[in-house]
């Protein structure tokens, strides 16, 4: 559908994206996931082409488009800002690119209605001010102005980032049913972890301009293929050479001692006997914790470091502060670098 | 997706219009500007300045010699100085005032107050020094009224350095009026709230988290200001005396004489030097400091209620005689225009006198309708020329960045560096012969010229005025365009114009209420049958006339105060509904 | 109203200095009954000069008439004018022509120094113009204009500047001649924009000051005030307003007609009688008002180069200007 | 330390707070929860002086502040959007209160610079503009301002609503650690629950004007009051009446079966066996799930409704989409209304 080759960016001295290669399929969701000013806007806005690449190709269903204007492009893009007309009303916002396109009025006004039903605007918010309606409303409106023109690739920069808690969970999940009723190939940008993992089928790793690593959010989560990703996908523990001496001597795995090396928090299990493999076992004491309702964060110390788990709460603090308990863990479940 | 369209590129749409007959509209929107830049600002100012200082082909100083040795010429240049510079201050004190008792103080009655305020945009110049004089003049009802009480009093105190400063000081508020108060609506109010939490009382809120704000808009009005002291005209003309005579009239005389001329324009060259570093230190000011708030959530604001009793008093005072001042000359005016000449003259006011004479004498003489509709018709079209030309040197200087954008801009604001007499002179000079860059006419004697005139002095306002609203909009919105296939063209007149409507509004209306009675310009340019209501007006006055014209010049104030007032009315008035009903 | 004028009555621009205090209007009148459907474009002096010499190449202009000698002689220098001899040049007093046929005289006009009568008499009013300032009695009692454009003022400077005439005086004028200006000035007042000079007089803030001799009697009637005429003895200087043809008009034939029949000696007549001025042509004199007679009969011409004047106007002014104006 | 005493507000003829009560401890770290519009940022602003109740009265140590203005009472305010002033620098934005108090110079310097140190904020910092420095570094600038003036309160309004999820997560942890360094009782407004259960000592939960319950996390999340709370603090499960009938049936509990009833997500075990008490057991089919990293939400079909439960992730799917499960749940842990 979507293919990068070798993309590089330079805006004056400065190299923004280098070596940037991808391929996205027909109706897959995709992100780009990276922190701030990694270059994702970069990469997107290369593709709906806003920004002309100093070096590669990208190609559209193995067309070149590398130079092909922006306006040619059947490519829907939704800003970070949604990038409302003020002026205009829900209706024209909509309609705008229809009409651009000098579709009769009677067609633009029965697609205008039919997409705006479908992302659950009322015909009496199609009248009303963009500045009237509430931020989801406004999400709405811009992907809905984007999914009218029917695009075959629906771009989304940080659609989300703008909006509180709540309404951003909300949202997502509204974004992704639209996507799956739409079956719509779709490039999303952000730099939240748990969004990039609910949402996508398969995630694009950012970091200073390169790819760090591509892959399915297990992939991503579980496999990080560099130390930068697994420290941004998630919450992370660090173990410490003592640590992994212990665990070389519990078990027949050989871990590199000279390595940095991490294990997530939810595969320490805390006093846990788990069937199948041979587990490495840490006395640890329990420091703090923190009540998050759905789970409990421990802070256990196990020699010189603190590791966190997490254990899910059944209505009672399971381990009390200062408590000793016995923390177990899979060596294979420790990346290292 | 479908098979028969996975060898075919994503599919292409129909664009507005095609590509190429864009690119051509864009580079005659550029040969076009070009081409009025040069020929219209650059050649004729050139030529004036080339007039100057090579007389019979070689380079000359004596104009300046015969300046420097004229204890007259220094002393009203001192004079142009000294006002700009106690202008920059007066203005902004009361202009600071007026906006923070309409717009950030508590003030009981202050949605009335700022209708006084705004008299002085619809009445200017002449008209309104005249109003000044007929209160505080000598046989003005003021100095009527002071005299009673202290007989011994001078009749003809309001006059000098001191009358032309409060005369002008008052004239000058409405960029203020404007401008300021837009930006004292933006003002972050969060911030008023935390220094009050912080234990700060309300005078030191305003004046070191309030103030410090609006600096850039300050800075800006000043500018407007400055250049306007620098200019003064009228004022000093008919309450100046022989203490406070300014340069500008002094230029105006040597001009119409053509022997003198080159001292014309060497005066202002001083003017507009002084402009410049002005521009400039300006703009270094801007650059330095940082007002941009960092808030994300603006709250909007809410007036303060001045807590000490004793202050609020004194500020209810100082609201309501600062209204007197502005709306007395014109509730006399219009008063006064229902009058005879005699009244005018003593200054008394009764019912015996009162006439409709002098509207049924207008209504009933149809030559006096033609100036009205002549000066109406050039200022509607002059203000609309303006935008169009700003609007679209805007979009370039807002989407190019580079060199030939700053000497678009640069090149725009050069009517600032002369008064507009000597611009007048330029095009007179350089179009009473054939000029081949415009085809050969002459336009020395047509209608155009005049028109031409009006576009070039309103520029450089128009466009410091147009571009901040340029540079307010958000980029993404022409992205978001773009990206529904919409061209460049579509994209501006669909989108980016609405947004910035209501600033090329406001400075339309502006533009047109200040040419609708120009005289300086005029006088020099008007083609003879069709005279511009500036110069009637002026004519009327004129000392070679017997007949008493004076009540008449009052009527034709009232009906300039009329058109002025619906066309404000036309622009925010209904602007005010729109947004109520919203 | 030009009612009168039919659809084939012939248009002419004029432009006038001249066509103040319903002057215009009758003249539009008559001109109509007469078959020209006339524009008249009013304007000081130095305005009209200014126009003719910007149009010259588009001239818009058919005739002009009113300005004097001095500026007429600037017209025919910058070629502006078309020469055309009317049969009633021959009427016109000797000397007031020109020479060339470029310009022909139409009224004359004395300069004076006038008084409020109800304030000074023949004995303690100034015998001449000198007397304003060397008599500290007069110090601020008269006016004078702060702007040098207007053809009445430097009609009055010409008056006084030609009596100190020197060779090797700075621009013709000896030291004495420019101390004179300088305390002429220095002792009026300046009138200051957009007030009357005869409001000022009845008043009394400034009772004295220079006015044209057609300009008297209107004024006397309109502010019920009796001006008293200075009458020095070396004269007072006579401006002569002329007409002519502007060079390039596209009405030459009509404007021709025009002037032919403005300067008949019934015309005039008619005018002089109407507007008290004193009419070139000696036939239309009779007609004059007394006044006119009696100024025309007793005061006598002041004795004035004009030539020289001409030549030096505009540096006299400038120098004026930048020196001698407060 | 501080009372509301049936305090009322009323903004014109909307009555935007009644019967306001509440008390907060010294050193307490209590928060004001609730949806948008409910009446936290009045109730704050009632505190700090802004707004002066139309009924009721505050107290601070058992002074009767209500008519105290503003500048007078010594608590300090955070802003959502912190409203530092943006032609002041730094150090001035810190030092304002003192100037204002006309402190003398060496001693406000001396107060800045080691507030300055506490927060975190470096020398060169201090001369910077505001707007040159991140997000997280002018919350700190806005507590600096705050915490300088040595309030005996501290109330923030939503300090964190504008930041992104990362940035948010790390302000807070710092945010709980000044905190407990200053000891300063704190008044902390949010509409995030899980910041709410994460930072506070106390929560009142409010709603359209009122307070629902106040409590501490534990109790709000478990033991909430109303159907409001129970609903807003956390995902939750509603059960029918169906469900609840074989609950009954299974243990010797009695639930309602006419009332409302609910069950938080990490109540719900998967093939569990739980020790101890009765649990009442239930068949379900796995229909989906979603990818959290630390955890996988799946979503259980229990006749004709879906239930969600949360399991720790040990790197493979424990349950597949379609395989019939068995789902535990104490009749104890059931909410009804
Ligand atoms: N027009 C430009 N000129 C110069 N540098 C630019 C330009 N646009 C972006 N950059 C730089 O390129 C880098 C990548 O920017 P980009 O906007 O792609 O980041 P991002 O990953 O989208 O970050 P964010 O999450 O903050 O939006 C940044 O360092 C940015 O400063
Ligand atoms: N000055 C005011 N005039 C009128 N109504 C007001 C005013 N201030 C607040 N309200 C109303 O009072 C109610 C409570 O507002 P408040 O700001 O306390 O809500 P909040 O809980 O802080 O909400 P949010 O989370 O959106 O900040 C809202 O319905 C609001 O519209
Ligand atoms: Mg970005
Ligand atoms: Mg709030």
């Amino acid at each position: 559908m979507i293919k990068l080759d070798n993309i590089e960016v330079k805006f004056g001295d400065f190299l923004a994206l280098s070596d940037i290669n991808l391929e996205i399929k027909e109706g897959e969701f995709f992100t780009f996931l990276g922190p701030s000013g990694c270059g994702k806007t970069t990469t997107l806005r290369t593709i709906v082409g806003f920004i002309q690449p100093t070096d590669g190709k990208v190609y559209a269903n193995e067309v070149d488009i590398t130079n092909t204007p922006v306006e040619k492009r059947n490519i829907g893009l939704v800003f970070q800002s949604y990038a409302l007309f003020p002026t205009l009303n829900v209706y024209e916002n909509i309609a705008f690119g229809l009409k651009v396109n000098k579709m009769p009025k009677n067609e633009i006004d029965e697609k205008v209605r039919a997409i705006a039903q479908k992302v659950d605007l009322s015909e009496e918010q199609l009248m009303k001010k963009v500045s009237e309606l509430s931020g989801g409303q406004q999400q709405r409106i811009a992907i809905a102005r984007a999914l009218v023109m029917q695009p075959e690739i629906l771009c989304l920069d940080e659609p989300l980032s703008n909006l509180d808690a709540k309404l951003r969970v909300q949202l997502r999940n509204e974004l992704k049913e639209l996507q799956q009723k739409f079956g719509i190939t779709t490039i999303y940008v952000t730099h939240d972890q748990e969004e990039a993992l609910t949402l996508s089928d398969r995630i694009a790793v950012f970091n200073k301009g390169v790819i760090e690593q591509i892959g399915t959010p297990r992939e991503i989560y579980n496999e990080s293929k560099t130390e930068f990703v697994c420290n941004f996908i998630g919450d992370i523990n660090k173990i410490d050479e003592e640590s992994i001496k212990k665990i070389n001597a519990q078990t027949d795995y050989n871990l590199d001692e000279n390595k940095q090396s991490y294990i997530r928090l939810e595969r320490i299990g805390i006093n846990e006997q788990l069937p199948g493999i041979k587990y490495a076992k840490l006395k640890a004491e329990v420091v703090s914790f923190e009540y998050y309702g759905l789970y409990i964060k421990y802070y256990l110390k196990v020699g010189n470091i603190i590791l966190k788990s997490i254990e899910k709460e059944f209505g009672q603090t399971t381990y009390q502060v200062g408590e000793i308990v016995e923390i177990c863990l899979n060596p294979m479940d420790i990346m290292q670098y | 997706m479908k098979s028969e369209n996975s060898m075919s590129p994503l599919k292409k749409r129909k664009v507005t219009k095609s590509f190429g007959f864009e690119n051509i509209l864009k580079y005659l929107m550029y040969a076009m500007l070009a081409w009025f830049i040069v020929s219209f600002l650059v050649i004729p100012n050139i030529n004036t300045l080339y007039t100057t200082f090579f007389i019979d082909g070689s380079f000359s100083l004596e104009a300046v010699q015969k300046l420097l040795s004229s204890e007259r010429a220094m002393s009203s240049l001192k004079n142009s100085f000294i006002l700009a510079v106690s202008l920059s201050v007066t203005v902004n004190i009361i202009g600071i005032s007026l906006v923070l008792l309409t717009d950030y103080f508590d003030i009981k009655g202050s949605k009335i107050l700022r209708l006084g305020y705004m008299t002085t945009l619809i009445y200017g110049g002449l008209i309104l020094v005249s109003g000044y004089k007929f209160i505080y003049g000598g046989n003005g009802f003021i100095t009527n009224f002071l005299v009673d009480i202290f007989p011994n009093m001078n009749q003809d105190w309001f006059v000098g350095y001191w009358a032309v400063l409060f005369v002008m000081t008052f004239a000058c508020t409405s960029n203020h009026l404007i401008f300021l108060s837009n930006a004292i609506k933006k003002l972050d109010f969060q911030t008023i709230e935390a220094a009050k939490n912080m234990g700060a009382s309300t005078f030191l809120i305003l004046r070191r988290v309030v103030l410090p704000t609006l600096l850039p808009s300050i800075f800006a009005v000043t500018i407007l200001i400055f250049i306007t002291g620098l200019g003064a005209t009228s004022a000093p003309l008919i309450v100046g005396g022989e203490s406070f005579q300014t340069i500008t009239p002094m230029i105006l005389t040597f001009s119409k004489s053509i022997g003198s001329r080159d001292l014309a324009a060497m005066l202002s060259i001083f003017l507009g030097m002084a402009t410049v570093i002005l521009l400039v230190c300006m703009n270094h000011f801007e650059k330095k400091g940082n007002y941009m708030s960092v808030s994300k959530v603006k709250t909007t604001i809410v007036k303060q209620k001045i807590n000490n009793k004793f202050v609020n008093v004194l500020a209810h005072i100082y609201a309501y005689a600062l209204f007197l001042i502005y709306v007395v000359p014109v509730v006399l005016i219009i008063l006064f225009s229902f009058t005879d000449a005699k009244s005018i003259a003593t200054g008394t006011l009764s019912f015996s006198s009162f006439t409709l004479n002098n509207y049924i004498s207008l209504i009933t003489n149809e030559s006096a309708y033609k100036p009205f509709i002549v000066s109406i018709l050039y200022s509607l079209l002059a203000s609309i020329g303006v935008i169009i030309i700003t609007v679209s040197a805007c979009r370039i200087i807002h989407k190019v960045k580079n060199k030939w954008s700053d000497i678009l801009e640069y090149s725009l604001l050069l009517p600032w560096l002369l008064p507009s007499t000597l611009i007048a002179i330029g095009l007179i000079t350089t179009f009473d012969k054939p000029q081949w860059f415009i085809g050969g006419n002459i336009l020395v004697g047509t209608l155009v010229v005049l028109l031409l005139a009006y576009i070039i002095v309103k520029i450089p306002y128009t466009l410091r005025m147009i571009k901040a609203a340029f540079f307010s909009i958000d980029d993404t919105l022409e992205d978001a365009s773009k990206n529904l296939g919409a061209s460049s063209l579509y994209t501006f007149f669909r989108i980016l114009l609405p947004i910035i409507l209501p600033s090329v509004l406001s400075v339309f209306a502006l533009n047109f209420n200040s040419l609708l009675t120009d005289y300086d310009l005029s006088v020099f340019l008007y083609h003879p049958l069709y005279q511009p209501l500036g110069v009637f007006i002026k004519n009327l006055t004129d000392a070679n006339t017997v007949a008493d014209n004076t009540t008449m010049t009052f009527v034709y104030a009232v009906i300039v105060m009329i058109i002025s007032s619906i066309t404000l009315y036309l622009v925010y008035g209904r602007d005010v509904k729109k947004t109520k009903k919203g | 109203s030009s009612n009168k004028a039919d659809s084939s009555s012939k248009k002419l621009v004029i432009y006038s200095n001249s066509t103040a205090d319903g002057r215009g209007d009758w003249l539009k009148e008559k001109a109509a009954e007469a078959g020209f459907k006339i524009e008249i474009v009013e304007g000081g002096g130095g305005d009209i000069e200014n126009r003719l010499v910007s149009e010259k190449n588009n001239p818009i202009a058919d005739v002009v008439f009113g300005p004097n000698t001095m500026q007429f002689e600037k017209f025919k220098e910058n070629d502006l004018l078309e020469p055309f001899v009317p049969s009633w040049a021959s009427e016109v007093s000797e000397g007031l022509n020109d020479v060339d046929g470029y310009y022909h005289s139409i009224v004359k006009q004395a300069i004076l120094l006038i008084y409020n009568s109800d304030l000074y008499n023949e004995e303690t009013a100034p015998k001449d113009w000198t007397d304003l300032w060397t008599n500290k009695e007069f110090k601020n009692k008269y006016q004078v204009e702060a702007s040098l454009n207007g053809g009445t003022t430097r009609v009055v400077l010409a008056g006084i500047l030609s009596r100190y005439k020197d060779a090797n005086g700075e621009l013709g004028i000896s030291k004495e001649g420019w101390k004179a200006v300088e305390e002429f000035y220095k002792n009026g007042v300046v009138r200051i924009d957009g007030e009357d000079f005869y409001a000022n007089l009845v008043s009394g803030k400034t009772p004295m000051g220079q006015m044209w001799s057609s300009g008297i009697a209107s004024r006397e009637e309109q502010h019920s005030v009796k001006a008293g005429l200075v009458n020095p003895e070396v004269g007072v200087p006579y401006v002569v307003e002329q007409i002519g043809i502007i060079k390039g008009s596209k009405n030459v034939e009509t404007a021709k007609e025009f002037v032919e029949w403005f300067g008949t000696s019934e015309i005039q007549g008619e005018w002089a009688k109407e507007f008290d001025s004193m009419p070139a042509n000696e036939k239309a004199m009779e007609k004059a008002s007394e006044q006119s007679k009696y100024i025309n009969e007793n005061y006598k011409a002041q004795d004035i180069d004009w030539t020289f004047v001409a030549e030096n106007m505009d540096a006299w002014a400038q120098k004026i200007e930048l020196e001698y104006i407060k």
